[in-house]
């Protein structure tokens, strides 16, 4: 009881100061505080349709954010996560238009590998290859394979561009209908993909701490030279961590088409693999964490839509205010070291303070 | 005398562990205060304080009949308080020198590096523990970094010195030099603490013994002639055998063979010259020399961390040149690496992951890729209980342990998994007295069960005691190999330094 | 080649390089002293709208680059007080001052000054022409007008490598950035050689963003940085963690944003000459650069047990 | 003008009483570029604050911040009630084709997207290669003026791109077409920054194509084009805004701007809303009825120009010229 405590109640006593404090900034600029946070919380979870929309926002994020989750617990920053997707993504695409007539589960099944082994490749094999045998530092290889990857994906359906759709609108094609992933709640953007996101996050953790791929994983990035002390093949770890990270970033972009876009549009700027880095370190890089982090995310995210509409905030205010709650859920220990300063405030009216000795700095 | 330094009551609590637990101490000027006890009996706990890297939970700390309550280690040496630390403090990317001026670097705003490396080599001189001031510290043998440490403090000119195993690591003609040192301060009265495992060295430098046992003390009594064996007593709590019995050898087959190899270090500096060894089973081999001649390339050209560039290895007839690290250990090698934190253990695991580090991929620990952590956790449980790791917790994290019971559990792990070749890299570096006989007779248990032990050390104390058979390396060669009965420390300590005896050798050929 | 020989190449190549220099710089600063920092694009956009808005409201370019760095510093020295004092994680910290900064500075200028942005007549920094390179045409279409901060720019390169190689307290903040525990056993206070540290990255960043909106430009604009603060977090890794080296690898990004703009005259795919500096970083780190270590305890929050 | 109908109207929509406007209500959605683009968004938004102050109707903004926001955010509006929901760019093409069926009885207006056949759906497509050629009609008569201040003799027009999209494409392909009227021997450099938002990339473009010799600008990437223009006022050589009357951002630079009135629009479709004169399909704004238009010229162009360029405009409005919206 006491560790359930420790692991949920300081996020969400973090998350509550920075509430507070974001109530505090809207209430000081003329807006009224319980109707910003009503409307944040009834726009994420009030009803079917906003709850169902926040789940399904919550998909790639939870997806792409136990790719970054099994890269960090491999000592490994991917911070590429957003072009393995949108790569993946180009990859789901063409073979969801290009082969047609195959029986819709088996098409779907075919475009979630093909995606996996493209953002496998492109987030993991490419950068691990490198930085285990030429030693090039992982931010830096994910973070130009990213960009690569978006502007290859732009490439497609720029005029002229290989997967562009003939029409006045610059797409790709739309994958064949009935590969679709299936509406859960009605009307609302929540499909099956949900699913495959929470059997994701069970299969991770299942790998990370049941199996000795994720024994010898963990081990990799704990302490890289007892691996290699144990006899455990520190490169090829290094290859598939950061391989198995971008097979999952690859699978979020190819769920995310399959339940909502269907096609590649313009629209390059998701920030899913930038989000999701921040919900994999606050889920301490923990499957069934990143679950959690990720709905937290996308109910701000869909919360604050609503927020808009219902209080007028502007847009860039709910980024003010997400910012702040980050940092506070980060700054965990606020709590903790506020109480003990109270503490000792209230004790140290009571009693004579000694003098200290030698003490300069705190 | 005055009383220079005293410590009343002092309590430490991390969470879960007493480690301090109502400590009294009182070190008067110019006289040398060896402390002892177990691993994790609270020594080192109770030296941070007095240093202000921890803070008491209770208690008082007095300096000259001041009390003090330091924040941090920079009030603790403003006070006058040096410290060399069981754990190296040392920052491998930086030169000797600024290691060693860090804090009280020459210079004003620009930093006077050559004033650093004058300085430094004078203070290297004046003591004789010679080190090259220009030299990155990563590239030094541990033997040299613990002389950067004991020179770090006679740089600042300390009026307490607090020594936590300065000598785990020194060669006995260093050890030598490091007490004369402490003598001239000594006769200058300054007051030293010397935390020793080796109890030869505490009866001859200490003045006064206070011994510790599970985080209090509990006598405190001048060194007078106690012995050894009193000594060992008296901070174990029962009778302790100093030396462990030999039973006669019985020499089994070629095990291990080293032909001619030479190896590179990770710096592609040759270290290894066409080196010829030989381990049969049933014997424990010595490997005896000075730090930095070769021994951890030797060891990790074995473990196959260090590609040969020439020669070959064979393992009970196999040739195991190209064999892949991971395949070594399915053959039946073990290691004990020197660098127990950093080889040897994943801090962050717990014990029961630690204890399966090698063997995961086994049954009964896995099946099919799956790991079985019943399995796992029911072994690391007999493991904990029969090698006495302290807390006998397998959840716990390796980090968490002291030093001598993280030493523990890779001992337990390396033997428990039954090899037909242990190479133990000073396996009891560190460990108390009690924990050094238990290891030893694992040693030996292992030898008379016809297993072949590589054991490479800098205590020729053990080597000597251990060993079959004695191989002396210098300078990535070796030497001379010498009957283990039959040598002598002189004989052993001339050969170190390359000068091959002209006494009649028993070591054979390849 | 005639693309090569056109001094307005290099021109671009050292005008774009100074925005991922100077914070690449900065983070170089932090990261040496043991503080991963990845919040270089939220303080870039703090400094860029600071820098513009109060150059307008005290019609001084320069006291508004002072007060776009002083609101990076106060920034950046929050970051370091989560980041130090309560050993939050560094990354997610990071990540939570761009969010932040992204909305504030869109949210000051949407309230402040209305969706236009700073008034056209808003005060710039001067740009530098030295009459004496007239005679040589080639180096004074690379040098000449360029914004004085470029200057400054590399004038701040030389002095942070000495200031990191050559000084007491650079020294002291490289042993923190290695072993923070070593250090603090030796007396220095670890803490605040991380705050020095944070904060001259801070301050840079800053400056970095300063250059965007007073520098180049006479305005800011919403998300005006545009990931530069990520590209300078690479460049200061492929930079080895030195000022030269960051120097170096955004001068790489400089020219190879340029050349590809150059090479658009050649009828090839916008997008595909977009990945011009990616592919060229690759590269350059496969074949070239090689191994790049960080800081021993770059990230890791040092936690006395006291 | 109003707009010219180019499909059936539908006057059932029911709710909407004309006297009681504050129960009017209005929504907009922009897309991710939200309302600092320097384009449609902050246009469409400029055209809502309008209607709002005239006729006394609630409007409310949500700027998305993904793709995945459209439709829960069209839904949401449609939803609350709100009588009309406009999505802002045609990125919003399928969210809106929907949610509009989904709510038949919510009017959708979708800014440069052509959708048919939903009859609660119009759309707004603005012929922005009419204006496109104006200013490039007007940027090559300057170019062949020898002697004007600014203008050099290589006779080389620049353009900026922000992304190659229908709605940017549309305003070079009329640009390219005018300048190749009036002066047939200009070359025109075509760079794209694929960014809306990168003024310093926009100004690096723009001073590389200035250093080819460009001494007229035509930026077409909403903030990115800001630091074109930017660039164009420090070397001392002329600039044509986009979208809105861009010379305020450099009075003496932008000789003039190549407009597209997406708030008129936006206020013209909220006044048929309201009085029961909604028209679904797709209304075109165009020179015609002064849906696109050149902003006045400023003083740096000479009246001959204009003179030739007001001829041009007449002869597009009359037929006798067609500009097309693909580009060469
Ligand atoms: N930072 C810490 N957190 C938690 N427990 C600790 C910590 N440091 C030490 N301990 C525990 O405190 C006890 C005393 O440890 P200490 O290092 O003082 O022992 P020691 O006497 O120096 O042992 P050794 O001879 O092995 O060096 C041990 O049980 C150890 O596990
Ligand atoms: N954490 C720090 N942040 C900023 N400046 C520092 C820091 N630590 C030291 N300095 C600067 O470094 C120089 C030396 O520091 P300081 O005087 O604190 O060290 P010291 O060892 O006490 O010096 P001295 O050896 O001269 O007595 C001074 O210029 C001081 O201002
Ligand atoms: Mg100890
Ligand atoms: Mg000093």
């Amino acid at each position: 009881m006491k560790s359930v405590w420790r692991a949920i109640g300081t996020p969400v006593l973090a998350s509550l100061i920075a509430i507070i404090i974001g109530g505090i900034i809207a209430a000081a600029i003329g807006y009224n505080p319980l109707q910003v946070y009503g409307s944040l919380i009834s726009g994420a979870f009030g009803g079917a349709i906003p709850l169902g929309n926040t789940l399904a926002g919550s998909v790639p994020l939870i997806l792409a954010g136990l790719g970054i989750a099994v890269a960090f617990r491999a000592g490994l920053f991917n911070i590429g996560a957003e072009g393995q997707y949108w790569i993946a993504t180009v990859a789901a695409v063409w073979i969801g238009y290009h082969f047609k007539g195959m029986p819709g589960f088996l098409h779907l099944i075919f475009m979630l590998v093909v995606a996996m082994v493209v953002g496998g490749l492109w987030g993991g094999i490419i950068p691990g290859l490198l930085k285990a045998y030429r030693g090039a530092h992982e931010v830096i290889t994910t973070m130009m394979l990213s960009y690569i990857g978006i502007l290859f994906a732009q490439y497609c359906i720029e005029p002229g561009g290989p997967m562009l759709e003939k029409g006045y609108q610059p797409q790709s094609p739309a994958v064949a209908q009935n590969a679709w992933l299936g509406s859960i709640i009605p009307n609302s953007q929540l499909t099956w993909g949900f699913a495959i996101a929470i059997v994701a996050a069970v299969v991770v953790w299942w790998i990370l701490f049941h199996t000795t791929f994720g024994f010898q994983l963990r081990a990799v990035g704990s302490n890289q030279f007892a691996a290699r002390y144990a006899g455990m093949n520190v490169p090829l770890y290094t290859v598939l961590a950061l391989g198995f990270s971008g097979v999952l970033a690859g699978l979020a972009g190819a769920v995310q088409m399959l339940s909502q876009d269907h096609r590649l549009t313009q629209s390059f700027s998701s920030g899913y693999g930038y989000t999701a880095i921040v919900v994999a370190l606050l889920a301490r890089n923990n499957p069934f964490g990143v679950i959690l982090a990720g709905i937290f995310f996308s109910a701000l995210s869909t919360g604050s839509q609503n927020m808009q509409l219902v209080s007028g905030i502007p847009q860039s205010l709910t980024d003010v205010l997400t910012g702040l709650i980050i940092f506070f859920v980060a700054a965990e220990r606020l709590i903790p070291m506020a109480l003990t300063w109270y503490r000792r405030r209230k004790s140290g009216r009571l009693q004579v303070s000694l003098p200290e000795g030698g003490r300069t700095d705190g | 005398m005055t009383h220079f330094l005293e410590v009343i009551d002092l309590k430490k609590h991390f969470p879960g562990v007493k480690a301090n637990d109502g400590v009294n101490l009182t070190v008067k000027s110019g006289e040398v205060h060896a402390i002892l006890g177990e691993n994790g009996a609270g020594k080192s706990t109770l030296m941070n304080m007095i240093y202000g890297l921890y803070q008491p939970t209770s208690g008082q700390i007095l300096l000259e009949g001041k009390q003090v309550e330091f924040s941090s280690p920079r009030d603790a040496i403003r006070s006058g308080i040096g410290m060399v630390h069981q754990h190296f403090m040392l920052i491998p990317a930086l030169s000797v020198a600024e290691n060693i001026v860090l804090g009280d670097e020459p210079g004003g705003i620009q930093y006077n590096r050559k004033e650093a490396v004058r300085r430094v080599q004078q203070i290297s001189d004046q003591y004789k523990l010679q080190v090259d001031p220009t030299r990155r510290v990563a590239d030094l043998s541990v033997g040299l970094q613990q002389r950067v440490e004991i020179l770090k403090v006679l740089y600042r000119r300390a009026k307490l010195l607090i020594l936590d195993e300065p000598t785990a690591l020194l060669t006995p003609q260093e050890t030598r030099e490091l007490f004369e040192i402490v003598g001239h301060l000594k006769a200058e009265g300054i007051p030293i603490v010397f935390i020793s495992h080796k109890l030869d060295e505490v009866r001859e430098i200490a003045d006064v013994v206070t011994v510790m046992r599970a985080g209090k003390t509990v006598e405190t009594l001048p060194i007078g002639d106690a012995t050894p064996q009193d000594l060992a007593n008296l901070m174990v709590g029962r009778d302790v055998v100093l030396r462990v019995q030999k039973n006669p050898i019985q020499l089994g087959n070629k095990l291990l063979e080293l032909r001619g190899i030479h190896v590179r270090d990770a710096s592609r500096h040759e270290r290894i010259r066409d080196l010829s060894l030989t381990v049969s089973e049933g014997e424990i081999l010595g490997l005896a020399g000075i730090d930095g001649n070769g021994q951890s390339e030797l060891v990790e050209a074995v473990a196959g961390l260090l590609p040969t560039t020439a020669g070959s290895i064979h393992l009970a007839g196999q040739d195991i040149t190209r064999v892949r690290p991971f395949d070594r250990t399915e053959l039946g090698i073990a290691y004990v690496p020197q660098d127990r934190q950093r080889d040897g253990l994943v801090l962050d695991f717990d014990l029961v992951e630690n204890i399966i580090l090698r063997d995961f991929h086994k049954s009964p620990y896995s099946k099919s890729g799956a790991i079985n952590y019943r399995a796992a956790r029911a072994y690391a449980e007999r493991l904990i209980r029969e090698f006495d790791v302290r807390p006998a917790d397998a959840d716990r994290k390796a980090g968490e342990l002291s030093g001598g019971n993280q030493q523990k559990v890779i001992l337990a792990r390396e033997v428990s998994r039954d090899p037909r070749l242990l190479i133990a890299v000073q396996p009891t570096r560190g460990l108390d007295v009690g924990a050094i006989e238990g290891i030893h007779r694992q040693l030996l248990r292992l030898r008379d069960n016809g297993k072949g032990i590589l054991l490479v050390s800098l205590e020729l104390d053990e080597i000597l005691s251990l060993s079959d058979r004695i191989a002396v390396i210098h300078d990535g060669r070796i030497v001379d190999i010498v009957d283990g009965d039959s040598a002598t420390r002189e004989q052993l300590g001339l050969l170190m330094t390359g000068v091959k005896s002209t006494a009649e050798t028993r070591g054979e050929r390849v | 080649m005639s693309v090569l020989a056109n001094p307005q190449l290099w021109f671009a190549t050292l005008a774009m390089a100074t925005p991922l220099a100077l914070p690449a710089i900065g983070g170089t600063f932090s990261e040496r002293s043991g503080v991963v920092n990845i919040a270089m694009e939220g303080i870039m956009l703090i400094g860029a709208f600071f820098a513009v808005a109060f150059s307008y409201w005290t019609n001084s370019a320069w006291l508004g680059l002072l007060f776009g760095m002083l609101m990076g510093g106060v920034i950046s020295a929050i970051f370091a007080w989560a980041a130090i004092r309560l050993a939050a994680d560094q990354v997610v910290l990071g990540m939570a001052v761009n969010i932040f900064a992204a909305g504030l500075t869109a949210f000051l200028l949407d309230t402040v000054f209305g969706f236009n942005g700073t008034p056209a007549n808003t005060p710039s920094l001067p740009t530098v022409h030295l009459p004496w390179l007239k005679s040589m045409p080639f180096l004074s279409g690379v040098f000449n007008d360029q914004s004085v901060l470029v200057y400054i720019m590399i004038v701040i390169v030389i002095v942070s490598h000495w200031f990191l190689f050559y000084t007491r307290l650079g020294l002291r903040i490289r042993s923190v950035g290695e072993n923070p525990l070593a250090a603090d056993t030796a007396g220095l206070s670890v803490s605040r050689l991380r705050y020095t540290g944070v904060i001259i990255g801070g301050l840079l960043s800053a400056l970095g963003g300063a250059y965007l909106s007073i520098g180049i430009l006479h305005s800011f604009d919403v998300n005006m940085t545009n990931g530069r603060g990520y590209i300078a977090l690479a460049a200061m890794i492929f930079g080895k963690w030195t000022p030269f080296g960051a120097f170096g690898a955004s001068l790489l990004f400089g020219f190879a944003t340029a050349l590809g703009i150059a090479l658009q005259s050649f009828n090839v795919s916008s997008n595909l000459l977009g990945m011009l500096p990616y592919v060229l970083t690759i590269l350059a780190l496969a074949g070239l650069v090689g191994r790049s270590t960080p800081p021993a305890a770059d990230g890791i929050p040092y936690e006395q047990h006291r | 003008g109003t707009p010219n109908n180019s499909t059936s109207t539908t006057n059932n929509a029911g709710t909407t009483g004309s006297s009681a406007h504050a129960s009017f209500k209005v929504g907009l959605v922009t897309d991710t570029g939200g309302l600092n683009d320097h384009g449609f968004n902050h246009l469409a938004d400029v055209g809502l604050t309008k209607a709002e102050k005239d006729f006394g109707i609630t409007g409310k903004v949500v700027q998305s911040t993904q793709a995945s926001d459209y439709v829960p955010n069209l839904q949401n509006f449609a939803q609350n009630g709100y009588q009309l929901v406009i999505a802002v760019g045609f990125l919003m093409d399928g969210a809106v084709k929907q949610v509009a069926k989904e709510y038949p009885k919510t009017k959708f207006l979708i800014i440069d997207d052509p959708i048919t056949g939903m009859s609660n759906v119009t759309s707004a497509i603005f012929n922005t290669e009419q204006c496109g050629y104006l200013v490039g009609a007007m940027a090559g008569l300057m170019e062949k003026q020898t002697g004007l201040k600014g203008i050099n003799n290589k006779n080389v027009l620049g353009v900026v791109g922000g992304q190659q999209i229908p709605p940017v494409t549309s305003y070079i392909a009329g640009f390219q077409q005018g300048v190749q009227k009036t002066d047939p021997g200009a070359t025109i450099l075509v760079k794209w920054a694929n960014s809306f938002s990168d003024q310093a990339l926009g100004s690096q473009i723009a001073q590389a194509e200035i250093s080819q010799g460009a001494d007229i600008i035509f930026p077409v990437a909403g903030g990115t084009g800001i630091g074109s223009i930017d660039a164009a006022q420090s070397a001392g050589v002329y600039a044509i805004g986009v979208d809105a009357d861009q010379n305020y951002l450099a009075p003496a630079t932008v000789i003039t701007s190549a407009t597209k009135g997406v708030d008129t629009a936006t206020y013209d479709v909220i006044k048929q809303a309201m009085n029961n004169k909604f028209q679904s399909g797709i209304q075109y704004f165009n020179l015609k009825n002064g849906g696109v238009g050149i902003a006045t010229p400023n003083s740096a162009v000479p009246k001959s120009v204009i003179t030739q360029v007001n001829n041009l405009e007449q002869q597009i409005i009359n037929g006798s010229i067609t500009v097309s919206a693909t580009m060469k």
